[in-house]
């Protein structure tokens, strides 16, 4: 789960990290009433779960406050690759401006299975450019868990990213703490880009991106109340309380699979054979008449949907017995949405039959399922 | 042989009063695995299905009955601690099935057994078979049949699929290992790949992967140094949408690696015949045999 | 660092763990006071750093305040293995009687490197014999500081002691809070004997034993002041604080030697040839005028000490210069204690040279200097 | 040949800039020790003691100038980080003199030590030589002699006692190591034992011993097993007065384990020459060669 912006900076703010004052507006009315409390030149950002707002527009320095009020108006409703934003954060200015852009990351190495730490003096938009173009200047870290993060690696990345030394105490601080603030709150990710000296001779985080692992949200109450459930399509938030995992795609051939490799593995073979998918959806285990009803109207809520291919693998469930749940649910649906149904496995052979007997279109293999999925939909 | 698991494995479930440790159970002991044994806290000294006798430790139950590995039905935020319960009671082996799991906890219970002699297959896999001897997980025992090609795959329906079509067209399987799709896990590819190299009954190897990390990658590299056996892979996700981009972070670290294209040439490369889709897999095995 | 009993469960108490109501007394007039606040039958119990309190008469019960005066009267000032009694602690009674007693500790297993929990249900005065002749019944798990103790290993214990099934949660519950304890106060020994099972039917701690490191110390100061002065030989304190690990005991020939293993040596020899050390005396790194004096002040207060055996190597403090702060050393203290010096090591023979100069007998080997010693002492 | 430590091993002193790092660099190189950096955070940039230039890690260090080994001089509270750090930046070697580390520091860092390539030798000792060729610690170099004798000891003080009088007899040493007297050490007899056995240089092995623990019990039983060479031995302490007695669970778990006696007689019976006096391991050896 991500957080916005904002989101992450009050959750540093929280582990004493220094953030920029401010607070966020929903209206342009909203903006400028912060604004005027922050007083003089500031900074309305959009929030929203995506990069590259800046180059949207999606970031305006303003003048005043009725100057926050016009950059809010513009921003409010900006759409960012398909993030409409409902939220912007008006933040004060870095007192005493920026005199250096420091890039500041702790996320989980998947490689190494530990939190590695990632800081550079090349801070800002650029980033990943620095890291593809010169390696050399991303000093990495490794955290042992089991004996946390030690001063000695705070040093290093200060000594070698060429920190004055009058502030390696302030960053070793700021370090363990955003450490601190990674652990507590099972992040995945927390990203501080940039981490500014401001023009006072301090450090303060402007920007902020934080992960949570979604499997950790259970002990972590605060922060998953966060979610911001109204930017999340209704669709995934249907499949969400039926247990099925779903993701919508461009496509116009609809998926609906038990297990993740199998599903993507369906969408591959689609696309293979030249089609497209709507969709990734596994139903998980079981396949009920209730719950591949929920899915089908799932699918068909994508109207770009000409055709939906059904591929359940009969392992522990038997295929007899999904062959009578898909058969339920399409008595149940009314749609001329053709169906292509694919059963393998366990009493494949029965289900079948269950479904030929219900005049419904099946196949045996999953790419002949594909294939007379694909010509369905053309 | 076979790896990993044989007739003379002896079980432990852990969390066997629970609803899946129960009807997973009675499915095991069907399908021939010698469950000695069962746990759950507090439930020590009742019978679980068919009779197996129930502890309150996994350290009693292998003090009582000998056991020799486990199997993990417990909840996400419990199955940590039943992991690092098992190594602590020095068990060879132990499958957790869980999904879900917190990657810190995964981390820690990776650092934790790396320095016992446990060997952790999973989380969120559906476990190991070899036909005809031991079953310790969910893999339906109808669909498996003893032979010589070993599988191991990150996916557990995807493999269903693929031993499916190899069991019906006459191929059995050695033993069968879902590794589980986690970003930390107990048992990577390389790790299989060893023990099918040096097992006599395994005369090919399967390999199933997936977009992310680079693990298959690095089995490419495994596979083009130390293993003999003719390998056929496949890797799903080619048309996945990226995921989750982890900020900056994720692109600094991750590069250009981790794509399905990216994982297949690196396969080809170390001379593994790569399928375009799962039932290629088959199709190649039968041609080559 | 050794905490009394009633430090020790007052420890306990901050981390959650049952103790009887009670408190301390110096005399009998605050010990009958605290009777009375707690009403009934009371236990009164000697506070001395020693073991075998109960058969030397240090702990008493008494049925109601007038009576725990006279039972605080009896054991103040008791001597008990040489530790004068100077506090009492008055205890309820457990509430309802006690219906069985645990032994339950946490300590440091130096062959494991781990901290070891052992458990018995044969707890009471009697559970070292247990230990020796029925080892099967106590239970011991091992904590891995890095991942932290598990609720497994407390149903291990509490399955494998017999403890009744509602009390197995209550049980995880309190050892879970020592572990913290003794984790939280770096803790080389935490001990509940016994532990019991109340008539009321919860567990209590009746007895607590809590050994503090004493390298942790300086992050352990509310535990560093618990520390009891008054008790510790003048003698002792004056070592600690001239920085010289000084032990008394019983012979006749005093010790000064440089390196705890070298004093150990020393002690070794001079009984192997028949003599008596009076003292382990560890003068530290360098041998300067001062500290020779101050070491020497200690060991000749001492009025047994019939004659006093310097050892000192030269190794990187040279033999010469040691000499000139031996020499100086007893040209400060009036004494007619037969000294027998012994230097080894670099410039040893330079050094020799100067102790005859100064009329001073010398010996080169160390067994030639016990021999000495004990001769001048006889 | 010799152990450990030869002319080739290039040190970094970590805390070179304290009163003790900066004496005992001094002597160290006197002696012929290769000190190539120096450590210590926020002096990086400046030269120490003979111009030995000083880093702000140990990783800087490492990387800038090839050191294999570091020798640690910092305060107790620091020692324990210090250790973790040598062995995070790969250090093969890291010796530690420091005394007064917490044993709970010491848990985490051996426990953390384990799972790297890093040998620790101490904490709480003085340190470790190859006479003529390296010295990493406060071992005085007057002292020490090159030749065929490896020496492996609890306790310092003692340890110069035994060696300056095996040089004055004349016989050298192939290295003398202090594994330090503290419960939780980075190095115990047996590591020594073994790499001495191994070692073509050392032709007998001397190896004094303390009351307390079980580290010599578990010597007798390694030298037994696997020591060709001639040990003798001393164990200091027969007469020093019972430690602070660990309530009930000292006795519990040491049982009569731990005196003098007991580790002499474990020792005698694997064959080793116990020596009743310091004295008496020079005369032993004497009279044996």
């Amino acid at each position: 789960m991500n957080l916005y912006e904002y989101q992450a900076k009050r959750l540093f703010a929280k582990y004493g990290i220094p953030i920029p004052q401010g607070d966020v507006a929903k209206t342009p009315e909203e903006a400028k009433a912060v604004a005027e409390k922050l007083g003089g030149r500031v900074i309305v950002k959009s929030q929203v779960h995506t990069g590259g707002r800046g180059k949207a527009g999606g970031v305006k320095l303003a003048d005043d406050a009725a100057d926050a009020a016009a950059k809010a108006k513009e921003i409010l409703g900006l759409d960012i690759k398909g993030h409409v934003t409902r939220t912007v954060l008006i933040d004060e200015l870095a007192p005493g401006g920026i005199e250096q852009e420091i890039y500041l990351a702790i996320l989980i190495d998947r490689a190494a299975k530990k939190p590695m730490i990632m800081a550079s003096y090349e801070g800002g938009m650029d980033i990943e450019e620095v890291a593809a173009t010169q390696p050399e200047k991303i000093f990495k870290v490794w955290v042992d868990p089991s004996v946390g993060l030690k001063g000695y690696q705070a040093t290093y990345i200060a000594s070698g990213m060429g920190l004055p030394k009058e502030l390696w105490k302030e960053f070793g601080k700021l370090l363990a703490n955003l450490y601190t603030c990674f652990m507590g709150s099972d992040a995945e990710l927390a990203e501080i880009n940039p981490l500014v000296i401001t023009g006072e001779g301090h450090l303060m985080a402007l920007d902020g991106k934080v992960t949570i692992d979604d499997s950790a949200l259970y002990r972590q109450p605060e922060l998953a109340a966060m979610e911001d459930k109204e930017v999340i399509p209704a669709s995934e938030l249907k499949a969400a309380e039926a247990g099925v995992s779903f993701i919508q795609l461009d496509g116009n051939i609809g998926c609906m699979v038990n297990g993740a490799g199998l599903a993507m593995t369906t969408m591959d073979i689609i696309q293979l054979f030249g089609g497209s998918p709507a969709n990734f959806l596994d139903i998980g285990g079981g396949a009920d008449a209730a719950k591949v009803t929920t899915a089908l109207e799932i699918i068909l809520s994508d109207p770009k949907v000409k055709a939906v291919l059904i591929n359940i693998f009969g392992g522990i469930t038997r295929g007899d017995e999904v062959a009578k749940g898909i058969v339920a649910a399409l008595d149940a649906i009314d749609t001329d949405v053709p169906m292509i149904l694919r059963l393998a496995g366990t009493n494949a052979k029965e289900g079948l039959e269950i479904l030929a007997g219900a005049n419904l279109p099946t196949a045996e293999t999953l790419s002949d399922a594909a294939r007379k999925a694909i010509a369905a939909a053309a | 042989m076979s790896i990993l698991v044989n007739k003379d494995t002896r079980v432990v479930v852990q969390g066997i009063t629970g609803g899946q440790g129960t009807f997973h159970s009675a499915r095991m002991m069907a399908a021939g695995t010698n469950i000695v044994a069962g746990m759950t806290p507090g439930k020590g000294g009742q019978k679980a299905v068919n009779d197996v006798p129930v502890f309150n430790t996994v350290r009693e139950a292998v003090e009582q009955t000998g056991a020799n590995a486990s199997v993990i039905f417990v909840p996400a935020r419990f199955a940590a601690d039943a992991i690092i319960e098992a190594a602590d009671a020095e068990l060879p082996l132990t499958v957790c099935l869980t999904e879900h799991i917190p990657v810190m906890d995964m981390i820690k219970v990776r650092n934790y057994i790396d320095g016992t002699n446990t060997r952790l297959i999973g989380p969120n896999c559906p476990g190991l078979v070899t036909p005809g001897e031991s079953n310790l997980g969910i893999i339906s025992n109808d669909i498996v049949k003893p032979g010589p090609i070993g599988v191991v795959s990150k996916s557990g329906t995807l493999t269903y699929e693929v031993v499916y079509a190899l069991s019906y067209n006459g191929l059995g399987q050695s033993t069968c290992v879902g590794i589980g799709g986690d970003p930390v896990a107990g048992t990577d590819f390389i790790d299989v790949l060893e023990m099918f190299e040096a097992d006599d009954q395994t005369e090919e190897i399967i390999l199933m992967g997936e977009i992310g990390g680079n693990a298959e990658e690095k089995a490419a590299e495994y596979i083009k140094n130390h293993v003999s056996k003719p390998v056929t892979a496949f890797i799903a996700g080619a048309t996945a949408p990226p995921g989750r981009k982890m900020g900056h972070a994720g692109a600094i670290v991750d590069g250009d690696s981790g794509t399905a294209q990216g994982k297949q040439d690196a396969l080809r490369e170390a001379g593994v015949r790569v399928a375009e889709h799962p039932e290629q897999i088959v199709e190649i095995i039968m041609a080559n045999r």
